[in-house]
């Protein structure tokens, strides 16, 4: 039973493991995420990053292993009670309430944050919501566009949208899992500028194909392959690795 | 929600109600029993609608709550002599009772599986109305006329066999349901079981506890179905084990489709349509329920969002 | 009262309606299995079955004829029902319901009109009674169970040995998958539901000289094979077979003992129970 | 043993008096006359126990009826009499409601010819119900509220009469049920419900017991729907039997949707005499069919009631088995087993032959032994509006309607009351009348015994004219 970890990581897993029938998709893994960095998690596909931030946000279930939250077992919580105490997740395929308007999507956000407690939301202030929405709304430019379905915005807004619900639950821990899939070059960039003016807030668990954008934003590099860590350590050791170079490079 | 629109929504609503409430003087006394018939189950038809139509959970065994107030209000008088409140109150907390218990245990399954496990416990509930007929008069049924003690408010002697009393019992339960249906979906919880309707994993990833909000929002429909089946029994005197028949879990999912899902006005426009519909075409040929089942249809096929529904998507958007 | 003879009785009763049971769960559940669907006027088909059987005994005063016949004209009504109104829907699981609702009003009055509300008996092809030790018993019953069996092993052997049972069974794993590799899930949908239905007119057919043709008959199996195919386990053929017999023992057993109305109450109870702890049913395959 | 029995209530005394004094006349059918007769003012003679011997073959056809009807014209610009008929057109009543529609057709026709109800032709305006509770009220608003009848014709069915009749009393309408539940003498309905036509399961029973357990066996198990219906064939014939010295083997209910039975048939005990079985509901057929699987040649005698086949050929497939078992009739469905020129004219004017078929279609069987119920009602609501001098639907008018009613001692036989004399109990609103007790013989019903009016009377302390107005 590991004691509680240095104060300075804020999450830990301690041989976290799952497995699909006969597949092991993540193999007993200790993973330490330190507060206010930027941690990116890169490998092949399949190679058990989504299972593993999935295990972390709990959105499935570990086969053995715990999860520490600022050095708390929050291996039993359930994924809206990890939400409450500040772990976000953003989905790999742009998941919003696509048949709402942009602004029911933003307050959803908003009014969850804004409540602590179980039924709190209940009893809710709709001015104080009206405000904090608009502020999120205008955070991301999107102030005009909305009383607009947000299914009909543009791909990279959709993304932007789901990325600014994230802000009003207060993370600590923001997991996005591959922000920039199928985003055009200057998408990327607007995403990129908005994951670095996050990163001053909240600690960030990257999942990312994109090696320029994991060079440019990461502070630490997780590789994963086969459903375990196969190196760790800052871009540029990372660029250097052989190993890495091997299995994910193809060099 | 916008601001702008509250006022403009609340006004919509309390004109409905008033409307409702002036009809009473002007249409034919026949139409004021079929408009109180209508209110009895349109109430109905809203707490339907709040599963349905905002939660996304189609169920089949909504009888079962009708029915629990309709029992528990009609035995309560019958055998009890208790008074129209107490048996009404009565009838209203044990309909909240049944529908937590179902909250708990229905909604571990969901999809079809939702709708055919609500199917099975109604029926079960019905079979017990069977089964305990030395009490329930099982099929037959029982009768409360007479049993029913005159109110007496503030002087006024209020007699349950009065049309005017009826009519105005029934509004009264209506204008409630309609407007806490209103004020539930207009509120943040509205918008919650909205979202839950919409997408329930992201709902859950933004920190909502969606399986409790369904439950909340199962109970609450249950409660309101429940008051409808308290007021049944009280409005027209009878009690009887065909109100637990699947034929009226059927019927408030028609009335909430054809009226449109998800919309607060819906369940009252269906629920109209489809009674006068039958009233007419009865006379016309034996065979009405062919448009029962034609309407199911047209609604699905033709006009998913029903007649409200397609009101606000083409005219008034601002419609909740 | 004799409790062995009650016994002996509730088995063979129970085990000879399990046949017919089964045959329409059969169909309920090759529907749901393959389409993912619930039907819910598949009773409806059942009654139509034993209608059309009254009708070829009255009129040609031949039962064969029912025998064929009714099983063609429901895969051809479902035919149409598929593509009229389940495929414009894209098989929508909860809309399929509410329409398949409507369907089954529509049938029924349409048998009404057509038929008239009488239940009319029909004259068995084949009449004789078998005498046992302690109570007769008719020998018709005895050739339905033995004809059900067949039919189930044919549709066993469909499933199973030919290559639309092979489209089937793929479309059943995964729609998506079956479709890349080039199955005509449409065709295999239509073909389901049809097959389905038959399964359900011919139990109509056979269960006519037994009970009667009547226009309200449908419901009432509908609903017991709701129960037989949720214990059994949607889309599982074995688990229905053997949740039938259980049901048609249970039945013939309980209801005997104690009041039938009870027998239906604990029946339906242990269906909740099954869906609640087991969502695949008794016999349904294992979640993943 | 009915002196103390019926010395209790006046009005049962009086009708007592009556029907014994009948008795004691012992005369055969009245003439042409029918009607009512009120008070103890004009005693009826109405006729006593009798076993019918002798068969009676029908010579002439029914087409050729002594019974003559004196034609007249309703009063020119006279308002006609409104009267709503609430019927079963679709729903499990379907097949009563077809020949109950029929009859009441009839019967108003009839009616009409005769110059109406006080010289105004009757209006008959049909509402269909569904054989819903749900429905049946809101039959009743339209009748009284939109189409604003005179009175209501009621329904057959136990639930739709126990949801209807209490709303009719409370739009104040008179509600004349053709039920022969027991609704209306029970006493929970209210002053505005009313049984006429048809004697009450209750009475039924009371009746018949004494010669089941005479003729047929004192050990009796009872087979019986598990539902209301059934109830009342247990409670009331289980109490009456046992009364009489019988005593009840088993109680097997069924419930209506089961759609088999053998394995019930276990439960009779070996040393059963009689066999008592009432089914109502499609599946009554298989139930037969399977009886006689299981017993083949070695059953007890058995005893049914002829709702089970009411609308069912006895010809039917399967049905052989109930060769020589006996069965309740309430009016004979063939003419011979009460050949009387009355009876003959209704079977005329309904259209039904002297098998109780369709005269058009030989193979559509009436329900032939509850449907007179329409016929004899109408009749009788046409006799208390002549009597009380109703005009128009005013309170006043309604109070002398239903007092004068209450009135009523019963009815004398005639084209009115085809089906025989009946006794009106007015506390009660309900009548009684004969019952006729047939035994299967080549797949017909064959009358062996009719049952003395007054045999069907009990005891109750019920008393509508005591009820609010």
């Amino acid at each position: 039973m590991v004691k509680m970890a240095s104060m300075n990581v804020l999450l830990e897993t301690v041989q976290l493991s799952r497995r699909f029938g006969g597949l092991e998709a993540v193999k007993p893994t200790n993973l330490r995420v330190r507060q206010g960095e930027i941690r990116a998690i890169i490998g092949t596909n399949g190679a058990g990053k989504t299972t593993l931030v999935n295990m972390i946000s709990g959105r499935i279930k570990p086969t053995s292993g715990k999860v520490f939250f600022k050095g708390r077992d929050i291996t039993r919580l359930k994924a809206y009670e990890r939400v409450a105490i500040g772990i976000v997740y953003t989905f790999q395929i742009i998941n919003i309430f696509k048949n709402l308007t942009v602004y029911d999507n933003v307050v959803l956000a908003v009014q969850r944050g804004l409540t602590k407690g179980r039924w709190g939301v209940l009893g809710l202030d709709q001015r104080l919501v009206d405000r904090e929405a608009e502020k999120i709304l205008s955070r991301i430019g999107l102030s005009d566009s909305s009383s607009q379905i947000a299914g009909t915005l543009p791909y990279g807004y959709q993304r932007m949208l789901e990325l600014a619900m994230a802000l009003p639950l207060k993370p600590e821990l923001l997991i996005l899992d591959e922000p920039t899939q199928g985003l055009s070059a200057e998408e990327i960039e607007r995403v990129a500028t908005l994951i670095k003016d996050l990163a001053k807030e909240v600690t960030i668990l990257l999942i990312e194909h994109n090696i320029r954008l994991v060079l440019e934003l990461a502070d630490t590099v997780t590789v994963m392959d086969k459903g375990a860590i196969i190196a760790e350590g800052r871009p540029r050791e990372i660029e250097e690795n052989a190993e890495v170079q091997r299995v994910y490079l193809g060099i | 929600m916008k601001l702008e629109n509250r006022r403009r929504i609340l006004t919509t609503h309390l004109s409905i109600i008033l409307v409702l409430f002036l009809l009473q003087f002007v249409v034919p006394p026949f139409h004021a029993t079929m408009l109180t018939r209508i209110m009895v189950f349109a109430t109905y038809a809203v707490g339907y609608n709040l599963l349905l139509g905002y939660t996304g959970l189609m169920s089949l065994g909504h009888a079962m709550f009708f029915s629990t107030g309709l029992y528990t209000t009609g035995l309560t008088i019958y055998y009890l002599d208790l008074g129209i409140v107490e048996a009404f109150l009565l009838g209203i907390l044990a309909s909240f009772v049944i529908s937590a218990l179902m909250a708990f245990i229905t909604l571990r399954t969901s999809g079809v599986f939702f709708l055919i496990i609500t199917m099975i416990f109604s029926q079960v509930f019905y079979l017990t109305t069977l089964y305990f007929n030395n009490v329930t008069y099982g099929d037959q049924g029982f009768v409360l006329t007479g049993k029913l003690k005159p109110l007496e408010l503030a002087g006024i002697i209020i007699d349950f066999s009065s049309n005017v009393v009826k009519y105005n019992f029934a509004l009264t339960l209506f204008a409630f349901s309609f407007l806490l249906n209103l004020r539930l979906v207009n509120s943040a919880f509205g918008r919650i079981l909205v979202a839950i309707r919409e997408n329930e994993e992201k709902a859950e990833m933004l920190g909502y506890n969606t399986l409790g909000f369904k439950r909340l929002a199962l109970i609450f429909s249950g409660i309101i179905a429940g008051i409808s089946g308290s007021a049944y029994a009280l409005i027209f005197s009878y009690v009887g084990s065909s109100f637990a028949f699947i034929h009226n879990s059927i019927n408030p999912l028609l009335w909430t489709l054809l009226g449109g899902a998800g919309t607060t006005i819906g369940p009252l426009v269906g629920t109209g349509l489809m009674l006068y519909l039958i009233d007419f075409t009865s006379s016309l040929t034996p065979h009405y329920p062919i448009l029962v089942g034609a309407m199911l249809i047209a609604v699905i096929l033709g006009f998913p969002p029903g007649v409200v529904g397609g009101i606000r998507r083409r005219w008034l958007k601002w419609l909740p | 009262m004799n409790i062995e003879v009650a016994i002996v009785l509730g088995l063979l009763d129970g085990v000879i309606l399990g046949f017919n049971i089964a045959l329409v769960a059969l169909g309920l559940s090759i529907v749901f299995g393959v389409m993912r669907i619930v039907n819910v006027s598949h009773g409806e088909f059942f009654m139509l079955g034993a209608v059309v059987a009254w009708y070829s005994v009255t009129l040609l005063n031949n039962f064969i004829i029912a025998l064929i016949a009714a099983p063609l004209m429901v895969a051809g009504l479902a035919a149409v029902v598929d593509r009229f109104i389940l495929r414009p829907i894209n098989y929508n699981p909860e809309n399929t319901i509410v329409v398949t609702i409507g369907l089954l009003f529509i049938i029924q009055q349409l048998v009404h009109i057509i038929y008239g509300p009488y239940s009319r008996p029909v004259t068995p092809p084949i009449y004789f009674r078998v005498d046992f030790p302690w109570f007769g018993y008719s020998g018709y019953k005895i050739i339905i169970a033995g004809i059900s069996a067949l039919l189930m092993v044919l549709t066993w052997f469909i499933i199973f040995k030919t290559k639309l049972g092979l489209y089937m069974r793929a479309t059943q794993q995964d729609s998506e998958i079956a479709q890349a590799f080039a199955v005509p899930v449409r065709r295999v949908y239509v073909t389901a539901l049809a097959l389905g239905s038959a399964l359900a007119a011919v139990a109509g057919v056979l269960i006519a000289p037994v009970q009667q043709a009547y226009y309200l008959m449908g419901l009432d199996a509908l609903l017991i094979s709701f129960m037989v195919v949720i214990i059994g386990g949607l889309g599982s053929l074995s688990g229905t077979l053997i949740a039938a017999f259980m049901v048609g023992v249970i039945d013939g057993i309980v209801s005997v003992f104690f009041s039938p109305t009870l027998a239906r109450i604990v029946a339906s109870l242990i269906v909740t129970l099954v869906l609640l702890l087991r969502p695949r049913g008794l016999f349904g395959a294992e979640a993943t | 043993m009915f002196k103390e029995k019926l010395s209790r209530r006046d009005a049962i005394k009086a009708v007592s008096k009556t029907a014994l004094a009948g008795a004691a006349a012992g005369t055969g059918i009245i003439g042409a006359v029918g009607g009512y007769f009120a008070g103890s003012a004009s005693i009826p003679r109405v006729e006593g126990v009798q076993t019918i011997t002798r068969t009676q073959t029908v010579t002439q056809t029914v087409t050729q009826s002594p019974v003559t009807v004196t034609k007249t014209e309703t009063a020119p610009g006279k308002p006609p009499i409104k009267i709503g008929f609430e019927v079963h057109r679709t729903g499990i009543g379907a097949v009563y409601g077809l020949w109950y529609e029929r009859t009441t057709l009839a019967a108003v026709n009839l009616i009409n010819e005769m110059g109406g109800i006080d010289g105004r032709p009757i209006q008959l305006i049909i509402e269909d119900d569904g054989t819903d509770p749900q429905r049946g009220v809101q039959v009743v608003e339209k009748l009284a509220l939109e189409h604003k009848v005179d009175f209501i014709l009621g329904a057959l069915f136990s639930n739709v009469v126990l949801s209807a009749a209490p709303r009719a009393g409370e739009l104040k309408k008179p509600y004349f049920a053709v039920s022969e539940g027991y609704h209306v003498p029970s006493g929970q309905l209210n002053r505005y419900s009313f049984q006429p036509g048809i004697t009450d399961v209750r009475a039924q029973l009371e009746a018949i017991a004494d010669w089941i357990v005479e003729n047929l066996g004192t050990k009796i198990t009872m087979i019986y729907p598990d539902y209301a219906f059934g109830y009342d064939h247990r409670d009331w014939f289980g109490r009456k039997a046992r009364s009489l010295g019988a005593t009840i083997k088993e109680l097997i209910p069924i419930p209506p949707t089961e759609t088999t039975f053998t394995k019930y048939f276990t439960k009779i005990p070996a040393d059963t005499e009689v066999l008592y079985h009432v089914m109502v509901g499609p599946a009554v057929l298989t139930f037969v069919k399977e009886l006689g699987e299981f017993f083949g040649a070695k059953r007890p005698e058995l005893f049914g009631f002829v709702d089970s086949i009411e609308g069912v050929d006895l010809a039917s497939p399967g049905l052989e088995f109930l060769e020589g078992t006996y069965f309740w009739e309430a009016f004979p469905r063939y003419l011979d087993g009460y050949d009387t020129p009355y009876h003959r004219f209704y079977r005329q004017r309904v259209g039904v032959n002297e098998n109780g078929a369709d005269v058009k279609d030989p193979k559509n069987v009436s329900t032939f032994s509850h449907m007179f119920s329409c016929w004899e009602t109408l009749f009788v609501i046409k006799e208390a509006v002549e009597q009380s001098g109703y005009k128009n639907q005013t309170p006043a008018d309604y109070k002398a309607f239903i007092e004068t009613l209450e009135n009523f001692r019963g009815f004398n036989e005639g084209i009115q009351h085809p089906h025989g004399p009946k006794i009106f109990v007015g506390a009660l609103h309900q009548a009684f009348s004969h019952q006729f007790i047939s035994q299967v013989k080549n797949s017909r019903f064959k009358v062996v015994h009719k049952t003395s009016i007054d045999s069907g009377l009990y005891e109750s302390d019920v008393d509508y004219t005591k009820y609010p107005l």
